[in-house]
């Protein structure tokens, strides 16, 4: 009998991380949005320049002049500046929105799938009374009627889209809660708070994970939508703001428009893959393929 | 369909729409900035009288729970109050832009699903084929595209270098006279490229959805019966899959639509398109407080209506819900 | 005359994350028309990938046919073409599956599920069919059939809707009718009124029956032959009876002394220790070696044939050597 | 559900097929595109382009004017200024009535002419009129306070509209009147339709009391908001006329279309220009060396030229260089930064300042290019220059009117006579806290006050110009702004259109004399 190999088991989230590195799209996000990242942070350190400075005539093409190889914009700033400066608070807002979706939707919706009964009843109805607001219109009026900075849009694109990170996991709490590893859990004496934090949410995470991901594309893509209405901060240069200031023109001159905007498609395309990737490592069905 | 759920269900809405109108209400008020210096300004020469006799004239000075109640009163028989700006009534400024809108949202809507479904379910087929990958790919970067970008890009694309399509606007104006079948014709010549850059966004959601709902139906014993059956693959596929898988999509696309309204602003700011979107945002400029105010109302009176209408059409659609409360 | 339905030498292959499968390893069974045969084995042992490669429904890729052939009435179904595989399946072959529970669609009535399997294989009119559905139900034992015809799956019991996949099936009188485990999820009255339909079934249409379980009552019940299965291969063949008394292959034997049988209460129930290995690490010699208290190195090195010696072959050196 | 894309794809298709543009209507119909929305079509209780343009074709006026400044007949065939200036007589043509059949009488022009002095917010313009007699139907008699020779101007169409006492005098307040968004008037075209923010749609009307006028059966006024989809429209040929355009794109890319014309004519009595103003009482800018500092240190040329690409010509003093009172031997202030630095080191800022300036939210080339200019510029003089940009014109609008602003970038309308446009942003009476377009300087000189009070009330010609003469060479010794450029209106119209609008107002004028030459 040739020895057979021992039939090693894998942790799930170690199998997951085999099944992510085999996924082409996932690994193509991780490379796209690392380069964004450092070229965002680091990118001034190697490219000086103010984007607010008016450097050279305005409308001039790209890759004409060598000091400024994606042109200028209607001011005759430049864009290579704009872009890289552009790309720390468009990302900013979107983690920091994301973040906050995240922390408000996990607290309401594990309490709400945790408790269930009239709390589950009285969360979920504050959650379908947000859901029921458009979004952009409410986020909107909260910019306008609170002065447009950084931190109010962060906070009323949070507000708008905590629900339905709600919702997720509150449903994955009550699927969850009925499983035995959790009655065991509480058989052996673990108070509610422990059984929350440390046995149900744990195994919640997966399909959080990836709701977070795509939660920072879609902030990204709501700070993008109120800059180019003008609502963005007008003193904080943003990638959607670009857009929004070059938009009069671009019968003109295309360029200053579409920068940014490949720029902004970029970064939540790879967001997004990336959140796909997890997506599919994560889901069990897909793994037997 | 027991009508005690269909009751209860139109019951708790309007409560939903209620909390809005409270809601919005008090938002505006605690801001900052005091509204008649924004209808004086508009009037420009304002004196202290003419800010004085605005605030009488829109009740602004007295008390805040007072002025929520005349505003509740007001709305509740259909009185939506004078826009600051418009100088008309804010129910009639809607009336006009709510069919644009809804327009412009269902035929996105109807557009993303179709498409959706349709690559989905290509994708469905061979799980790890090329289409598979091609369809999510796609699919991500359609939705990762901002949307008032793509619009933009459109317009250039098709309304100025390749003048198909007309570059802003519902109708033109010069066929206002035409019969009945030319303006359909002409409206739906405007509607083109507005509703294809919304339904892009969407597409993504439901290809991806109808991928992994198909998925999920293909594994399930009663394909395999009808494939026992004899069924062609084609009938598989598109009546006993995606029938099954066709649930869930609706009920994504009910939740989907209070999303579809906040991008329909988008697109109506870059399309000129003559709806509520439009309108919000411009108010919003404008700090016309009532005109806001009635666009939130009625647009979550539209996402409201559009749950309640899923949820009786996941009812109607699912056998197994049919009859229960 | 050849047999109705015969499979012989039948190797299914899967790739899987641990490289190629074996499934099945040249596997080789027949029956003829009017008589049943009873296929037995732990589950995971390919009874019912043997059926599903009969009906052609085997999703390639993963699962791929490498050898051997499955011949129903002299014509080869092995390679052949979509199309014709259709045509046969549901009006010369037709299956019933184990789940009645979800072997139905969900958000179909009962009756149009049963009409559309007419109108697939009949040239009818939609009312026609819907008529010979109602007709059908009626023939299977459901009672006020009209009515029933008209619900939808969830409104049905197991047994009913077990009844219902059998009218499916029968719809278009198939030669042969395989039925993958039909009561294993009904309760055992229920099973009984099952069998008692099925015989009928064969009685009135003359169907050669392929009966799938790890039941061994309904084997003894129902089946006039019986082929034996582990581990992907057939290990022991022959007359149901002679199977039941003189089992020959040691796994044979196991199966047959773990039936409770009544008036035997003088010894413990007997098992078969260890557990069926994974089909990629199977060793080359027979594949029940490890768990055979009788197995030598031969048995461990060399792989045992269905060495077909009179009426009862069993894949097992220690009984070809007289071992055993 | 195919069923409605196949529609919309074979509508996709024939549309197409028919070319860019559905066949051109025949019949006299004019297209405005306008990215101006108004409040409503009242002009005499709202200010405005936006609400003027739809107003002077609605509403007839007393006078209507030429190219050259010259009041010329309207509703008032005939009108005489006595003597001593304090009545002017209007008689009134005997054939005019109001769009509803009602005719026009003494007693509307009087009701109009007193509704606009209580409600207008060019409170100057009617200020000292009294009261107006009616001896007869036919004639109006304005009795005064004191002369003024803004009158006659104050009376054209887009300033003194005549409305229908019968349906304005009902007690209801004037300013928030239902009637304002569907008037009644005797002006050459009567409302159809008219969709608050879409569109506004005027048609010929058939007893207007010149005949063989309006030559146009329809006028329609269509809002396009994106500056970009309007060019698109106009180049395509979905527009026939696109006025009050400023953007130096939109100009230079209209030039090159050949069905179009592009003229600056008509903007004269506009007057809009785009300045840099200071807020005086801010400490740092309240030393006039310092502010004269910031006028040398500025390059007009290079702003006219290079940032607006030659399309805005320059302006150096307070009244529209295109007015007859312009006097051009003032101080320029042409660019010259030894002397600007030599005034920052006199006033004690050598080592330099820290200032913030804002804009008004609207044509980004002419207020925050010049704005994002002036940061670099100034730094050649030590002034380090922060751009504060505001959301919205409400925000901005509350902080230059409130004075909590150092510089700001804004554009203001003369009006046609100084009274009513130029008077207002420099009369010490007029520093109102709260109050956008008022003296938002805090400038306050006694000398300018006498001089223009003098000017109001002055009838001779030759010296109401040597008055306004003096005042431009204090306000260019004071600089509570530094002028830069007339805003550079434009107005695009089809080849094909004959007698286009290049009157002093321009499109906000009756438009009766316009037709198709096809």
């Amino acid at each position: 009998m040739t020895d057979t190999p021992d039939y090693k088991a894998e942790s799930p989230t170690l199998e997951a991380w085999r099944m992510f590195r085999r996924n082409v799209p996932a690994l193509a996000g991780v490379v796209i949005l690392t380069f964004i990242v450092l070229a965002t942070l680091y990118g001034t350190f190697f490219y000086s320049g103010d984007p607010y400075n008016v450097v050279w005539a305005p409308h001039e093409p790209p890759g004409v002049t060598p000091e400024f190889p994606l042109g200028t914009d209607y001011l005759g700033r430049d864009l290579v500046a704009g872009l890289l400066t552009g790309g720390g608070p468009t990302l900013a807002v979107g983690a920091a929105a994301a973040a906050i979706t995240m922390v408000i939707g996990i607290t309401l919706g594990s309490l709400a799938g945790f408790y269930g009964g009239w709390v589950d009843n009285l969360l979920m109805r504050i959650t379908e009374f947000f859901q029921v607001l458009p979004a952009l219109l409410f986020a909107m009026v909260l910019v306008t009627l609170f002065s447009p900075s950084l931190w109010t849009i962060a906070f009323a694109i949070g507000v708008v889209s905590w629900p339905q990170t709600a919702r997720l996991t509150r449903a994955e709490f009550l699927k969850i809660k009925e499983l035995e590893y959790v009655t065991a859990a509480r058989a052996i004496g673990a108070r509610n708070k422990r059984i929350i934090w440390k046995v149900i949410l744990p195994n919640a995470m997966p399909p959080l994970i990836v709701s977070a991901t795509l939660t920072i594309g879609i902030a990204i893509l709501f700070e993008a939508g109120l800059s180019f209405l003008g609502l963005g901060d007008p003193n904080v240069m943003s990638w959607g703001l670009m857009i929004g200031a070059n938009r009069d023109y671009i019968l003109d001159a295309w360029w200053p428009v579409t920068f940014p905007g490949l720029a902004i498609f970029l970064t939540v395309f790879a967001v997004s893959l990336i959140g796909d990737g997890l997506n599919d490592a994560f889901n069990p069905k897909l793994r037997e393929r | 369909m027991s009508s005690s759920f269909l009751l209860r269900r139109v019951g708790y809405g309007l409560v939903l729409m209620l909390g809005v109108v409270v809601l919005n209400f008090l938002l505006i008020r605690l801001a900052p900035g005091d509204p008649a210096t924004v209808i004086a300004g508009e009037m420009g020469g304002a004196t202290e009288e003419m800010l004085e006799s605005i605030r009488e004239e829109y009740g602004l000075n007295k008390p805040l729970i007072v002025q929520l109640g005349i505003y509740v009163g007001n709305v509740l028989r259909g009185n939506m109050g004078e826009s600051f700006f418009f100088n008309q009534p804010v129910a009639s400024l809607i009336a006009q832009r709510i069919g644009p809108t809804i327009l412009l949202v269902i035929t996105a809507q109807i557009l993303s699903i179709l498409i959706g479904v349709f690559l989905g379910v290509i994708a469905a087929r061979k799980p790890n084929g090329v289409m598979s990958g091609f369809v999510s790919v796609f699919a991500t970067i359609g939705y990762a595209v901002p949307v008032f970008w793509t619009g933009i890009m459109l317009i250039i694309l098709f309304a100025s270098v390749f003048p198909f399509f007309p570059a802003e606007g519902m109708q033109s104006v010069r066929l206002r006279g035409a019969d009945v079948f030319t303006k359909t014709l002409d409206i739906a010549h405007h509607l083109v490229l507005p509703a294809f850059t919304l339904a892009i966004i969407y597409l993504a959601q439901y290809a991806r959805l109808s991928r992994a709902s198909m998925l999920e139906v293909l594994g399930s014993d009663y394909i395999r019966t009808a494939r026992a059956k004899g069924a062609a693959e084609k009938t598989v596929l598109f009546k006993h899959a995606l029938r099954n898988a066709a649930l869930p999509i609706l009920t994504v696309a009910g939740l989907q639509f209070g999303n579809l309204i906040s991008g329909a602003l988008l697109v109506e700011t870059v399309f000129n398109w003559p709806g509520m979107g439009r309108l919000a945002f411009d108010s919003i400029l404008r700090r016309d407080y009532p005109t806001i105010m009635g666009v939130l109302f009625f647009a979550s009176a539209m996402v409201v209506i559009a749950n309640i209408l899923t949820d009786i059409s996941y009812r109607w659609a699912d056998p197994r819900l049919r009859g229960k409360s | 005359m050849t047999a109705l339905l015969d499979i012989s030498d039948l190797k299914v292959t899967f790739n899987t994350r641990y490289g190629q499968v074996t499934a099945l390893d040249s596997v080789s069974l027949h029956v003829n028309a009017g008589e049943t045969l009873g296929v037995v084995g732990e589950s995971g042992c390919g009874k019912s990938i043997t059926a599903l490669a009969t009906m052609g429904l085997i999703p390639m890729p993963p699962g791929r046919i490498a050898g051997g052939s499955i011949r129903l009435a002299d014509e080869e179904l092995v390679g052949a073409s979509p199309a014709r595989m259709r045509a046969m399946r549901g009006a010369d072959i037709a299956m019933i599956f184990q789940e009645p529970m979800t072997s139905l669609n969900p958000v179909f009535t009962v009756g149009d599920q049963i009409a559309e399997a007419i109108m697939l294989h009949q040239k009818v009119s939609a009312d026609r069919a819907f008529k010979d559905a109602v007709a059908l139900l009626d023939r299977v034992g459901i009672p006020s059939p009209a009515a029933r015809a008209r619900d939808y799956p969830h409104q049905l019991s197991g047994g009913m809707r077990q009844r219902v996949m059998i009218a499916m099936a029968v719809s278009c009188r198939p030669k042969v009718l395989i039925a993958d485990e039909p009561t294993t999820a009904l309760d055992v009255t229920v099973q009984a009124q099952i069998f008692d339909l099925l015989n009928e079934i064969q009685r009135d249409f003359g169907a050669a029956i392929v009966l799938i379980t790890h039941d061994m009552g309904a084997i003894s019940e129902m089946a006039d032959r019986v082929a034996v299965m582990y581990a992907g291969r057939i290990v022991e063949e022959a007359h149901a009876d002679d199977v039941l008394d003189f089992p020959q292959h040691p796994y044979a034997r196991g199966l047959i002394d773990c039936i409770p049988a009544l008036g035997r209460e003088d010894h413990a129930l007997k098992e078969i220790p260890g557990v069926v290995p994974p089909l990629h690490l199977l060793g080359a010699g027979c594949a029940f070696a490890e768990r055979c208290e009788h197995a030598n190195d031969r048995c461990r090195h060399e792989k045992p044939l269905l060495a077909n010696h009179g009426h009862h072959p069993a894949a097992c050196h220690g009984v070809e050597e007289g071992r055993i | 559900m195919q069923h409605l894309t196949r529609l919309l794809g074979a509508a996709a298709i024939a549309a197409g097929a028919l070319g860019a543009v559905p066949a051109f209507a025949e019949g006299g119909t004019l297209v405005i595109g306008s990215t101006q929305v108004p409040r409503h079509l009242n002009g005499a209780v709202q200010s405005g382009i936006a609400t003027a343009v739809p107003s002077t074709q609605l509403f007839a006026s007393p006078l209507r004017y030429d190219e050259n400044w010259e009041p010329q007949p309207y509703l008032a065939e005939s009108w005489e200024v006595s003597d001593d200036g304090l009545s002017v007589t209007l008689n009134l043509v005997q054939n005019a009535t109001f769009h509803d059949g009602e005719p026009v009488t003494s007693e509307d022009v009087a009701f109009s002419i007193m509704t606009t002095k209580e409600n207008h917010p060019f409170q100057s313009m009617f200020a000292p009129v009294e009261t107006i007699e009616t001896p007869d139907a036919h004639t109006a008699i304005i009795r005064l306070s004191q002369p003024h020779p803004a009158l006659l101007l104050a009376l054209s169409p887009a300033l003194a509209p005549v409305i229908p006492k019968h349906v304005f005098g009902d007690g209801q307040d004037v300013k928030s009147h239902p009637a304002n968004s569907a008037p009644v008037g005797s002006g050459p075209f009567m409302l159809e339709e008219f969709t608050a923010g879409e569109a506004i749609i005027l048609k010929k009307n058939p007893n207007f009391f010149i005949d063989g006028r309006p030559k146009l059966d329809e006028i329609i006024i269509s809002m396009v908001k994106d500056p970009s989809s309007l060019l698109i429209a106009m180049e395509n040929g979905d527009f026939d006329m696109y006025p009050f355009m400023a953007g130096s794109q939109e100009i230079k890319r209209l030039e090159k279309a050949d069905h179009l014309t592009i003229t600056d004519e008509g903007y004269a009595a506009v007057g809009p220009i785009n300045w840099l103003a200071f807020n005086t009482k801010s400490e740092k800018l309240s030393d006039v060396r310092v502010r004269q500092a910031i006028a040398y240190a500025t390059d007009r040329d290079f702003i006219t030229k290079a940032l607006h690409r030659g399309v805005s010509t320059q302006q150096r003093g307070p009244i529209i260089e295109s007015s007859p009172f312009f006097d051009e031997t003032i101080e320029a202030y042409d660019i010259d930064l030894d002397k600007a630095n030599a005034l920052m080191a006199e006033a004690g800022f050598a080592d330099g300042m820290e200032l913030t300036i804002d804009f008004i939210p609207g044509p980004k080339e002419q207020q925050q290019s010049v704005a994002e200019y002036l940061k670099s510029q100034l730094k050649k003089i030590g002034i380090d220059l922060t751009v504060r940009a505001a959301p919205d014109f409400p925000t901005w609008a509350g902080r230059v009117g409130g004075h909590d602003f150092e510089l700001t970038m804004d554009v203001v309308f003369n009006w046609g006579d100084p009274v009513i446009g130029v008077h207002r942003t420099y009369l010490c009476s007029n520093i109102r806290q709260g109050v956008i377009w008022s003296n938002t300087q805090s400038y306050c000189n006694e000398e300018v006050d006498a001089i223009l009070n003098a000017a109001a009330v002055e009838q001779d010609p030759d010296k109401r110009k040597d008055l306004y003469s003096r005042f431009q060479h204090i306000i260019a010794q004071d600089v509570p702004i530094y002028f830069i450029n007339a805003t550079p209106y434009h107005t695009a119209y089809d080849k094909r259109l004959m007698n286009p609008p290049k009157g002093i107002w321009g499109t906000m004028h009756p438009m009766d004399r316009l037709e198709w030459s096809e």
